[in-house]
């Protein structure tokens, strides 16, 4: 159980939570949500968006019964996370390219605040793609070296990756199966999947995608994986 | 902890008659982060097949109300990469470990058996009735004479006892039970899931590649709490029940119908403590109502 | 009102496909006050018997989750206080009246049938599947021999149409649909309650007097489903599908997986105006989707 | 849907809110609440313990998953209510005596406050019993003539009713039953039933009680019987 500080929307149908809670978290981890009993069933798998001791923040997108209800909740109010489950995001040493798009932007902003604040020499640019109404992008222009925005397109058309960088991605799979495609082969790309999941831990086999190296789990092997491992590029 | 639930199937003593169903608890690793697996009566392990098996392909899981449908298609290493990977770290557990085997013909279920002769488990669960694979599974389990044909077969290969678990997908279920019972079988356990099929209207598509899947979850409880109480009035080997069990008062009403034991699946994934707050919960009881032993009032009903 | 719901069941029209449940509806008055009940496609009447039945005794409703157990065992007024009383009132209604017809034994199955011959109801529903009552009711509907040789006297000395409405809980579901389809059935419809057990551990009891009693709701769609997409599959005759129904969403996925018209059941427990929001539902899925009539996607999986 | 005024405890575990409503309303009937979507499935009965145009009050028990969630909901929140159902208590010409029982009492405050200021010049008793900690007396005082308070015995066994009375009582049914033999037959005594109920309004017959004139249907036919009918008195 973790008390709510605050839950509000950022723009109509997409939320911000922040709630109480300390112990260590790697950007790219997850955590299970639930505030109900059993309707609907199953816990609901969210991201990091961010964090410092004492606060953890999720941004959410309200797409059925699940996070309706949590978009109902108020300050105060208790809300049941565990975790941090999956593996996040690996330790990069090279500048950093990120592509999000939509509500997949959501872990990428803990990402870059951490990566900036530990490799203040390095460059982070961030491509930003929407389909209607953006969010967020003033905070990730607060933390990224420069942010690329669309709206409405189709962001694998502007993009284009530098030698030096390493890639990672978070959004609709079509848009990480075209970033993976369309990246040089030089670079390194991490993925960051998406599955139904009941137990969020490895025990259910409900997660399961296929890889190069055979069946991995999302929640436990993942949600990040190397681009050449989950995508035939 | 005291001795109050202590339980007999047949002559396996478990501490406690609370066990993770199998697929739902994986090989226990899992649920080490959450607490100490010696609390548990025994645990149960995912599906085991001969060879390897990738499962299905597609979707795996869809919640419906109260319940979830899985896909699954046994997904699993293998009995020798269990034998190899995973006994050697179940045997040092203070805990009754069971198999639970799953096959595609007559064959595989008999090389499967003979090979887990070789380990030292107590229980062994023969699943005829997995409703996600094509071949096998649910096919033996639906009708009492081939239920029965391959326990008998099973039966006299295999040097641990034998406990069948059934579909709640098939024929008269008494009659398989008393047919398995017949055969040779130590015990029975049911529910499985049950034959589902979801659809998903945006996609205008069914939702899993093998259209129908197995439900489970506490949707189904009335349903396995009422097949429990059948096939308890019906055999006289011990029952090893499940299905939508989700806290203690559920599975004190399987064990008031007649079940030894109880097995927690699905709501595994809802509260990773479900086992232990069960048997703390089942202890707290026998404490307020003065009984010795949950033995008192089992099958009272 | 546009016409992309019309449904023809055989020749019956029906407005929409959308119907409310025998047992849920009483004989519609109650739902007056809630809506006109010329807006349903039809209404499908408590099931009725020959005789007046008190129906059982003790507790007759029991939660579960996303469920409903109920023991009401058919109580009734009678075919005669049907005829007398509400016929009068329905027969005036704009919208088709479906006639739920039970039974203890072939003859006051077929003397309730020759009775109903007297008045120009559209279709009756033959409840061969009521899980509550000793006599009759399920017992004819979980065996194919069963069924069809009930169904084959009531079609013979029927002027009405006869639609069946099967049991989930016998044997071979789809092998009793065909039976019955042979037999001379105009229609099917399914599923009617799952057979579940309750237990109040605090009395340690069952909570139904006769121990079993009859699951619906929510919880039961997605095996309502699967055993409507069996059924469709493999007869002719229409099929008028039901099973936890509770939104405009699931009413589509059972017309995608085959079925002519729903019923909608215990959900008008939970939500009076469900039948109508259910039918607005439909319509505007309709027009979003472009489609001149919902035949367009029936059976499309 | 209504609106949520307000919602405490007025002790542990009994809870008073109020909603907003306007329309007409008899003592005795009862609302079909819910504030959850499908679990639990079905709405919980809950009596009319007050009401002027405008504000609609409940009192009731925490007993289950209903009334846990029910206790939770706060000042501006919505619950749905649907009714009133039911028949409601008779008019009485008489004098009034009332006897209530725990949670029984609930709908006897409306009563009895309706009746006494409709019939001023007529005397009003009641007899409240309490298994353990009593609640409401103050209120019941202030519109009723006199008030007899009974925790942890059997209110059975002080009451003594006068010829002239009509009998009114809500509680336990053991405790109805036995009012129901006590009190002579000279009196008429009113009792209002409890039922496990699915649809409120008479069409599920999961209700049904035996009555001297046939099944009845608590729901609609009821809560309220006269003694006879439902008792062996
Ligand atoms: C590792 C991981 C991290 C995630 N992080 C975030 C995040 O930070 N912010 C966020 O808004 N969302 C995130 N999601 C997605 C989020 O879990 C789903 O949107 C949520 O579970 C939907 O629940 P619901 O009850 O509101 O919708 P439902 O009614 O369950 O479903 C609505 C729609 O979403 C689809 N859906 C449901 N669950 C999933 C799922 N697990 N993956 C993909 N599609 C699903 C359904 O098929 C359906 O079409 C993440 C998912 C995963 C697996
Ligand atoms: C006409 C009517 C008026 C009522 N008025 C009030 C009121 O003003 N205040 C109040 O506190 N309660 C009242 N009740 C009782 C109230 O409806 C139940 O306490 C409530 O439905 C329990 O819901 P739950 O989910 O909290 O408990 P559950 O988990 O559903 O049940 C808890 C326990 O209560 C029993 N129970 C459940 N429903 C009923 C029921 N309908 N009748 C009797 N026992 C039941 C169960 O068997 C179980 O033992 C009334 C009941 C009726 C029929
Ligand atoms: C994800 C999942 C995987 C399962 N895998 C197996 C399996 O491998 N072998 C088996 O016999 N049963 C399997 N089952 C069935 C459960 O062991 C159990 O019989 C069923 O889920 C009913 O219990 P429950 O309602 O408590 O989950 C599986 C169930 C689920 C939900
Ligand atoms: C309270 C209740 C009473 C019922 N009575 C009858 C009946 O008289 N005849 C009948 O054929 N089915 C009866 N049914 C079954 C329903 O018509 C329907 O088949 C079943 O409830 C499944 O649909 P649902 O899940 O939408 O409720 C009854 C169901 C309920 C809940
Ligand atoms: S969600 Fe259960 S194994 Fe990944
Ligand atoms: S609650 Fe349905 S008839 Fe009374």
């Amino acid at each position: 159980m973790a008390v709510i500080q605050s839950n509000t929307a950022v723009i109509p149908g997409i939320y911000k939570m922040c709630v109480d809670f300390s112990g260590e978290v790697k950007p790219g981890q997850f955590f299970m949500l639930r505030a109900w009993d059993k309707d609907p069933l199953l816990s609901r798998p969210i991201s990091v968006h961010d964090y410092q001791s004492g606060q953890l923040t999720f941004l959410y997108q309200v797409v059925g019964k699940g996070t309706e209800i949590l978009a109902t909740l108020l300050p105060g109010n208790e809300v049941t996370i565990q975790g941090p489950y999956g593996n996040g995001f690996p330790q990069v040493n090279t500048d950093l390219c990120v592509v999000g798009g939509g509500i997949g932007t959501a872990p990428l902003y803990y990402l870059i605040r951490k990566f900036k604040a530990e490799n203040p020499n390095k460059k982070c640019r961030i491509y930003l793609g929407f389909r209607d109404y953006p969010y967020g992008v003033d905070e990730f222009a607060a933390v990224a070296d420069e942010v690329i925005l669309d709206v409405g397109g189709i962001i694998t058309d502007k993009l284009s990756v530098l030698p030096e960088e390493t890639v990672i991605t978070c959004g609709p799979e079509i848009m990480m199966t075209a970033v993976a495609k369309v990246v040089p082969p030089e670079n390194t790309v991490y993925v960051s999947l998406e599955a139904h999941m009941a137990c969020g831990i490895g025990a259910c086999l409900g997660c399961t995608c296929e890889t190069k190296a055979g069946n991995k789990k999302v929640c436990k092997d993942g949600p990040v994986f190397e681009r050449g491992v989950v995508f035939n590029v | 902890m005291s001795e109050c639930l202590t339980t007999k199937f047949n002559d396996i003593l478990f501490k406690n008659p609370v066990i993770p169903a199998s697929g739902t608890f994986g090989f226990g690793r899992e649920y080490e982060a959450f607490y100490d697996l010696a609390k548990l009566g025994g645990l149960c392990s995912k599906g085991l097949t001969l060879e390897p098996k990738a499962g299905n392909k597609g979707l795996r899981l869809w919640e419906t109300p109260a319940g979830l449908m899985n896909s699954i298609g046994l997904e699993n290493p293998g009995i020798d990469a269990f034998i190899n990977n995973e006994w050697p770290h179940l045997k040092e557990l203070d805990t009754v470990t069971i198999v639970n085997v799953g096959g595609k013909d007559e064959e595989s279920y008999l090389t499967a058996i003979e090979k887990l002769n070789a380990i030292d488990i107590k229980l062994i669960e023969l699943n005829i009735s997995c409703p996600n694979v094509k071949a096998g599974g649910m096919a033996y389990g639906i009708k009492a004479e081939t239920a029965a044909d391959i326990t008998k077969k099973v039966v006299e290969i295999s040097r641990h006892p034998i406990m069948v678990k059934l579909s709640p997908n098939g024929e008269a279920l008494v009659d398989i039970a008393l047919a398995c019972e017949a055969a040779g079988a130590q015990g029975i356990s049911l529910i499985n899931t049950l034959l589902g099929m979801a659809i998903d209207y945006k996609k205008k598509a069914a939702v899993f590649d093998n259209q129908y899947a197995g439900l489970s979850g506490p949707a189904v409880k009335p349903i396995a709490l009422r097949m429990t109480h059948q096939v308890c009035q019906a055999v006289d080997i011990p029952v090893m029940a499940m299905g939508g069990i989700s806290n203690w008062e559920d599975a004190l009403e399987f064990i008031m119908a007649g079940a030894t034991c109880i097995q927690v699946g699905t709501i595994n994934f809802n509260n990773p403590m479900a086992p232990i707050d069960i048997i703390a919960g089942l202890e707290a009881y026998c404490v307020r109502e003065k009984l010795d032993n949950i033995d008192q009032i089992r099958g009272i009903i």
